[in-house]
């Protein structure tokens, strides 16, 4: 089993998402479990990948086509994407079992598709090596997920969704500029030799060409004025996508924004363009923050939490130093796995309780007391206090933006979480000591889910050594372009 | 008023500044790198005539796969989007007596024509997508020409999950057999067609995908023509 | 100056925007992604072009350097069909849009804001 | 012996978890007083050994090295606070009837051990935000309003804080109190950090500290925190967790004395920021004795009067003298210890009433006799009368006052006391003297642990009294020097000898012929009820003032300029602001317009043009 069976990440959700057609005449009940079984085994080879990667120490170089790099495109699976693509798969395996409850509207084998092609962008987007080929899978995850986003075919879907097509059909349009420059400059399209090219590009070019290239992908990593689509897709979309949606798709943006950011780092107008994206980022912490103080609908709330902390992700990275990039993957870690127990159980309120209104979350501690602690849990480590995984993370990239020296940065985000732990707490007075309710049967399937999340967001908390030291490995495979561009073997090529 | 003068101000600003940018990429210069490489091996590696078309399919195969993926999603989102219980055709008027003997005359030459533009993918322009894309043209006139004509829905949708997965099965068979995934076994390790280059049964597994893609870009488009045409209709 | 082609693929660009800036009309927002779409693809093509060469099929007449950078041609491919994607998608969207809202109108489909 | 400092750490939280999670009536208890009592034990075993060397433990959690050390002074505090602790799970045996309070409660414990042990900076936020979040746990329950405001104050001092830490890691690359204090003591010559930057660290700080000693700009959230839980708990809140902000202070003193003394020189020959620190400590002393004479609820006026007690150990800290630093560490252990008996005897007395308004409490001493002792107790000892630990702490600190030669400061700790001394006779005579009203004719004795609670803390109250000298040896070893002379039981300072024996004495024999004559003396008789005259002028209804009902109404009236103005309502319409602001700000750029949207992302595309173009 050499390393190129890792291809079977992109190859597996493919052929099976091409195969759910024929099975469509089992019935509803038969594609779910599919659906589960697909996402299981996607899980198992991520695992293996993961296992791999992190006991030989050295990236997985998958060449389509047994070209080598520049000539045919490679998946480059170093730390990162190991780690990632695993949690693709987890959360969409967790998901996946989650759908089987929450998803009711009718043609489930098109459901099933697109939450197959989703998880494939996403894989796809973090695992490869070529620019272009970032692009089609960026596009991959956007299309389906604009259909995602109004599967449920309300007025309020087609709208989230419409928003979505427009800016994420502007943003891809300028990204494509952004790859035009760069092809037009450098000659070639492969992530390492553009890299080892970036530094001898031409000023103005280098310029327009990375700041095109960090703009279209901002959209999709919603930075501030730029994720305007982002707080009504997660409302609309159905339960088991708006939690996919924060825990990895906007991760993969996030990430492909900043593997690019630091691989031209030889382009001159590079710090610039860093600071503009702290400007940026801190500004979506504030405005996210505040946004969410006052709402009616607790998952947009919690939407809205989940792109105030991406911001703050968005935000490590863009400090460009060693110890930031490491806080920030570890905070997408932790982020990955919070977010996903809240809009799970969210999700699971809004289906059994039919609507995810302030209202209907009013005595939830006595009617779903399972549910209940888990969004209790969930909360308290969104907030970041000690003992839960998120404090970790949220210590060290405020330690590193201080020690950057952006101290106005810290103070802002900052100010935005102390706003965060006050309407979290005002949702957990709500749960537990208002309003009253005889308890309702809470499905096992999902009971455990809850509970597994929980129990790893209070494990991560307590003893962060492994967890910090998988972050740092990926964050070093981010930040350290040399050992990137020596691990994949290129071919000495024209010039 | 005020908002399309603020609007073309800003238009302005962008477009001087892309300008700027595109002045260092000086417009029919010479600056290929890997592309010069692709031009002196395609011959020998791949078997094709039609460098795009090596490009496309051979060198940089994932990025096809990519793409018939992002078609296949079109297809199925716009299937979940505009999915009803009960959908029929609503067109009213019949296609005047020289669109009907037309189509009548045409459709099959059209389906023809478009099998030959995808299965001479590597020899002439063109290939798996406009080959599809004239078949679904055919289908098209057909469903101008006549209100009662009806893809057979069903049949289609089988035909694209069966031609994709296919799609995917050449990728891992040449995963199983020159143990890298989309690796092309048909020239590279049984050397078929190596002596005909520039005749038809030559380019390795190029027409054979092409043929798939074809296929199923042509049954996608025609799915999502007959998506977009039907009318919900509740009794 | 910029070439003609640079030009006519960036004003291509810029009326896109312009239609997605200004119109209320939905569907005309639609149009004009695509023509910003269809810009960015000439843009993509044009960088490829190299003066004075000929396609990049090496039949008989054309040897290896007397042909036009393929790769772009081969992305451009890649463009034109997520254009066509996109936009089927947005189309299908719109239809559920004006058969639940009744209007295509920008200014009133609000219902989800704050 | 290394890890006997994890237990001393982490049993009251394990405890408070299993508690939890059994959550069996009888069982939880047991626990609960277990975890409690657990830190007290170890650190007494552990005495003999830390007064020759500190013990050290240090583990790696994620790449932080989290050190903790237990020397003379973190003993000191610990112990105090563990005394308070196992007082608080006695009374909470009887007064909670959730496990939930026992979580938290013993969350908090673990989070202020964790404060006072930790020597680096990491450990030390990790564990002072716990002991925050516990405490906000256990006020959240019954009020919102007041524990959002109680957590909102008390988050943004933490991370206030965490921006200090975080900017003195940036210029010194180190997080442990040894290294900081090392580089900080060298760079005072140096000047690496510039002034600018040492006043924003102290005021970050201060700040961080002041919210939770309660100094009077922050102090808002004491009254309502302090009333809003369960009562025996609130021995713990105010007696031990209001300290760990005063050892934050003098955290800032040993870390930062010299560079702060080197960047801000003095102010005619004080110590320019201890003065700062000196008159924060006098403010809150004057402005929280004022508001608790005010208030007609027995738990406000222990919440404020806790604020103002606090105010002194900040003042004695202020003065900058060892001596100062003296009576601030003694201080620390009084208030600790009578505060928490007050908090107890206010637990006794609403469990078995249900009532907090002085009005309708009254003649309550022959039902709850030994209540009554305790109380007396507690209230000899806040007013500062000899036999209690109270005079002894509040003696020297007039001491260090007068001898540092601050009038002011000393006029402020004078006023303080009296005030304290007007309150504090108010709770005596309206609570348990008087005309007892009807409904409270079958008032029982508090139960039993809540008794052992109350003597618990009233038996150090006493022997610290009467022997000051034990406490003050200990203080000498903590700041290394003779700093108070004597043996156990007489104080020698530079200015004056206290000498607590005799004066005991002198009080037993007076009271032992007080009691004759009152045996053998007049007989005593049933009064009626009579309303008091006021000076001639008619006593109008709303005017009609007695014991229980608004004695203080004329101060009241007198100092209306003042009350006026109150911090709570500024920082209320802050708060309304905020959330104003905010909502603005999402109708304003969350407008739902695609439109709109897309011209937030062509406006982006507009700076980045402008950017790039210029």
């Amino acid at each position: 089993m050499n390393g190129q069976y890792a291809s079977l990440l992109i190859a597996l959700p493919l052929i099976s998402a091409f195969f759910v057609p024929l099975i469509k005449g089992l019935g509803k009940k038969a594609v779910k479990y599919y659906l589960v079984l697909i996402t299981a085994l996607q899980t198992g080879i991520a695992a293996w990948v993961f296992q791999e990667v992190y006991t030989t120490g050295k990236p997985i170089i998958v060449m389509a086509g047994a070209w080598r790099p520049p000539v045919g495109i490679n998946l480059y699976i170093g730390h990162f994407a190991a780690l990632f693509v695993l949690i693709v798969a987890v959360v969409s395996f967790l998901m996946a079992v989650f759908s089987i409850r929450a998803i009711s509207v009718d043609p489930i084998d098109k459901y099933a598709m697109l939450f197959l092609l989703v998880m494939l962008g996403a894989t796809g987007m973090i695992a490869t090596g070529d620019i272009f080929n970032l692009f089609v899978f960026m596009e991959i995850t956007a299309i389906s997920a604009y259909a995602l986003t109004a599967y449920n075919k309300t007025g309020e879907a087609a709208e989230a969704s419409i928003k979505y097509i427009i800016l994420g059909g502007i943003g891809s349009s300028f990204f494509l500029i952004g790859i035009a420059l760069i092809y037009g400059s450098l000659g070639t399209l492969n992530m390492a030799q553009i890299a080892q090219l970036a530094g001898g590009m031409d000023a103005t070019v280098a310029q327009v060409g990375l700041a095109l290239i960090v703009f279209g992908l901002a959209v999709e990593a919603e930075l501030f004025p730029l994720n305007a689509w982002a707080p009504d897709a997660y409302q609309a979309a159905p339960h088991p996508i708006t939690a996919m949606f924060s825990a990895f798709v906007v991760k993969a943006g996030l990430y492909a924004l900043a593997r690019i950011l630091y691989l031209m780092q030889a382009v001159s107008s590079w710090h610039s363009v860093l600071k503009l994206l702290i400007i940026m980022a801190t500004l979506t912490v504030f405005v996210a923050e505040f946004a969410a103080l006052r709402q009616k609908n607790v998952k947009r709330m919690i939407a809205y939490s989940s792109i105030a902390q991406i911001g703050l992700i968005g935000l490590a990275f863009a400090l460009g130093t060693q110890s930031g990039v490491d806080a920030g993957v570890f905070h997408m870690v932790n982020h990955a796995i919070v977010k996903a127990l809240l809009f799970l159980a969210v999700g699971h309120v809004a289906v059994s309780l039919g609507g995810a209104e302030m209202e209907k979350f009013e005595g939830l501690g006595k009617r779903m007391p399972l549910t209940a602690f888990a969004i209790t849990v969930g909360a308290i480590a969104a907030v970041g206090i000690p003992l839960f995984n998120v404090f970790w993370s949220k210590l060290r990239i405020l330690l590193a933006t201080l020690g950057a020296g952006y101290s106005w940065a810290a103070a802002v985000v900052l100010i935005a979480s102390v706003v965060e732990a006050v309407y979290y707490f005002r949702l957990i007075h709500t749960m537990w000591f208002a309003g009253e309710g005889e308890r309702i049967s809470e499905g096992l399937a999902v009971s455990l889910m809850l509970l597994f999340l929980a129990a790893l967001v209070i494990v991560i908390g307590v003893y962060p050594d492994y967890a910090w030291s998988i972050a740092q490995k990926a964050g070093n495979d981010i930040f350290n372009v040399a050992d990137y561009i020596k691990n994949v073997p290129l071919m000495g090529v024209g010039a | 008023m005020l908002k399309r003068a603020l609007a073309i101000i800003t238009l302005l600003i962008i477009g001087y500044w892309l300008a700027q940018g595109l002045a260092g990429v000086p417009f029919g210069e010479d600056r290929m790198l890997v592309a010069q490489y692709y031009l002196d091996h395609v011959k020998e590696q791949t078997g094709a005539v039609n460098t795009v078309t090596a490009v496309v399919v051979n060198y940089r195969g994932f990025d096809t796969l990519g793409e018939v993926t992002v078609l296949f999603i079109a297809s199925t989102g716009v299937g979940a989007l505009l999915w009803r219980k009960k959908r029929e055709r609503t067109a009213k008027t019949e296609g005047s007596i020289v669109l009907t003997t037309g189509t009548r005359l045409l459709a099959p030459f059209i389906m023809l024509f478009g099998a030959y533009i995808f299965i001479h993918g590597h020899l002439t322009p063109g290939g798996g997508f406009p080959g599809g894309a004239t078949i679904a043209t055919a289908f098209l006139l057909l469903y101008m020409a006549f209100t009662v004509y009806e893809i057979p829905h069903k049949t289609f949708e089988k035909v694209e999950g069966a031609v994709g997965m296919a799609y995917v099965l050449v990728g891992l068979i040449g995963l199983a057999i020159g143990g890298y995934f989309l690796y092309d076994w048909i020239w590279q390790d049984w050397g078929f067609g190596v002596d005909n280059v520039g005749r038809l049964l030559s380019g390795g597994f190029i027409p054979v995908i092409y043929t798939i893609i074809g296929l199923k870009v042509g049954t996608e488009l025609s799915g999502i023509i007959d998506n977009m045409l039907k009318e919900e209709v509740s009794e | 100056m910029i070439s003609a082609y640079y030009f006519g693929a960036i004003s291509l660009i810029l009326i896109g925007l312009y239609a997605i800036l200004v119109k209320k009309n939905v569907l005309k927002m639609l149009i004009g992604l695509s023509i910003m779409e269809t810009g960015v693809n000439l843009l993509l093509v044009s960088v490829g072009y190299i003066s004075g060469r000929s396609a990049p099929i090496l039949s008989e007449g054309i040897g290896p350097n007397q042909a036009v950078d393929p790769i772009p041609q081969a992305l451009v491919l890649t463009a034109i069909v997520i254009g066509v994607a996109t936009t089927a998608m947005a189309l299908s969207v719109a239809m559920i849009i004006y058969e639940k809202y009744g209007t295509l109108n920008v200014e009133e489909i609000r219902r989800l804001r704050g | 012996m290394i890890n006997e400092l994890m237990i001393i750490l982490f049993a009251p939280l394990i405890a408070g978890v299993v508690a939890w999670a059994l959550d069996i009536k009888g069982i939880r208890e047991a626990i609960g007083i277990i975890g409690a009592a657990i830190p007290l034990a170890y650190l007494v075993k552990l005495y003999p050994t830390i007064i020759e060397n500190p013990i050290d433990y240090s583990i790696t959690v994620s790449g932080f090295t989290l050190q903790f050390q237990l020397n003379t002074m973190s003993w000191y505090f610990a112990a105090v606070a563990s005394l308070v602790g196992l007082a608080m799970a006695f009374g909470m045996a009887v007064t909670s009837r959730e496990s939930y309070d026992w979580l938290f409660a013993l969350m908090s414990f673990t989070g202020v051990l964790g404060v006072f042990l930790s020597q680096d900076f990491v450990g030390f936020f990790l564990l002072w935000e716990l002991m925050t979040f516990a405490s906000f746990m256990m006020v959240l329950r019954r009020n919102r309003h007041e524990s959002l405001k109680y957590f909102v104050l008390s988050v943004i001092g933490a991370y206030a804080m965490l921006i200090a830490i975080g900017m003195l890691y940036a210029k010194t690359g180190a997080l442990d109190f040894a290294s900081i204090r090392q580089v900080l003591y060298m760079d005072a010559a140096m000047g690496t950090i510039t002034t600018r930057e040492t006043a924003i660290i102290f005021g970050l700080f201060l700040t961080a500290f002041g919210v939770k000693a309660g100094a009077v700009p922050l102090h808002v959230w004491a009254p309502g925190a302090y009333s809003e839980t369960d009562q025996s708990y609130t021995a713990f809140f105010s007696g031990a967790l209001s300290k760990a902000g005063a050892y934050g202070f003098l955290l800032l003193y040993i870390l930062m004395g010299y560079k702060l003394y080197a960047a801000f020189g003095t102010f005619h020959n004080h110590l320019t920021f201890a003065y700062i620190i000196a008159w924060i400590g006098a403010i809150t002393v004057v402005v929280a004795s004022f508001l608790a004479v005010l208030q007609e609820d027995i738990r406000k006026l222990f919440a404020y009067s806790s604020v103002g007690q606090v105010g002194y150990i900040l003042l004695a800290f202020g003065l900058g003298s060892t001596l100062g630093f003296a009576g601030g560490l003694f201080h620390v252990l009084s208030h600790a210890i009578f505060k928490g008996l007050f908090w107890l005897v206010t637990a006794a007395i609403i469990l078995q009433t249900g009532k907090t308004q002085f009005k309708d409490m009254g003649g309550l001493a022959e039902k709850m006799p030994f209540t009554f002792a305790m109380g007396l107790i507690a209230v000899l000892s806040l007013a500062g009368i000899p036999p209690m630990a109270g005079f002894a702490s509040k003696w020297l600190i007039y001491e260090a006052a007068i001898s540092a030669h601050m009038p002011l400061v000393a006029g402020a700790i004078f006023l303080g006391s009296a005030l304290a001394f007007a309150y504090v006779v108010r709770f005596l005579y309206a609570v348990w003297f008087g005309q007892r009203p009807s409904d409270l004719e079958d008032v029982k004795e508090a139960p039993l642990p809540l008794l052992i609670a109350m003597a618990l803390l009233a038996i150090p109250n006493l022997v610290f009294g009467v022997a000051p000298g034990l406490v003050t040896q200990y203080i000498n070893k903590i700041l290394g020097g003779e700093v108070v002379g004597g043996d156990y039981y007489k104080l020698v300072t530079p200015t004056g000898t206290y000498n607590a024996l005799l004066v005991t004495i002198a009080l037993v024999i007076g009271l032992a012929i007080a009691g004759l004559v009152y045996i053998y003396g007049a007989k005593t008789r049933k009064i009626p009820v009579t309303n008091t005259y006021q000076s001639g002028n008619p006593v109008t209804e709303e005017f009609n003032l007695s014991i229980r009902r608004n004695f203080y109404k004329p101060l009241a009236e007198a100092l209306e300029f003042w009350l006026k103005y109150s911090w709570d309502r500024f920082y209320e319409r802050v708060a309304g602001m905020a959330e104003d602001f905010a909502d603005s700000l999402r109708q304003a750029f969350y407008n739902g317009n695609v439109q709109s949207y897309s011209w937030y992302l062509a406006i982006v595309l507009l700076i980045l043009a402008l950017w790039g173009v210029l």
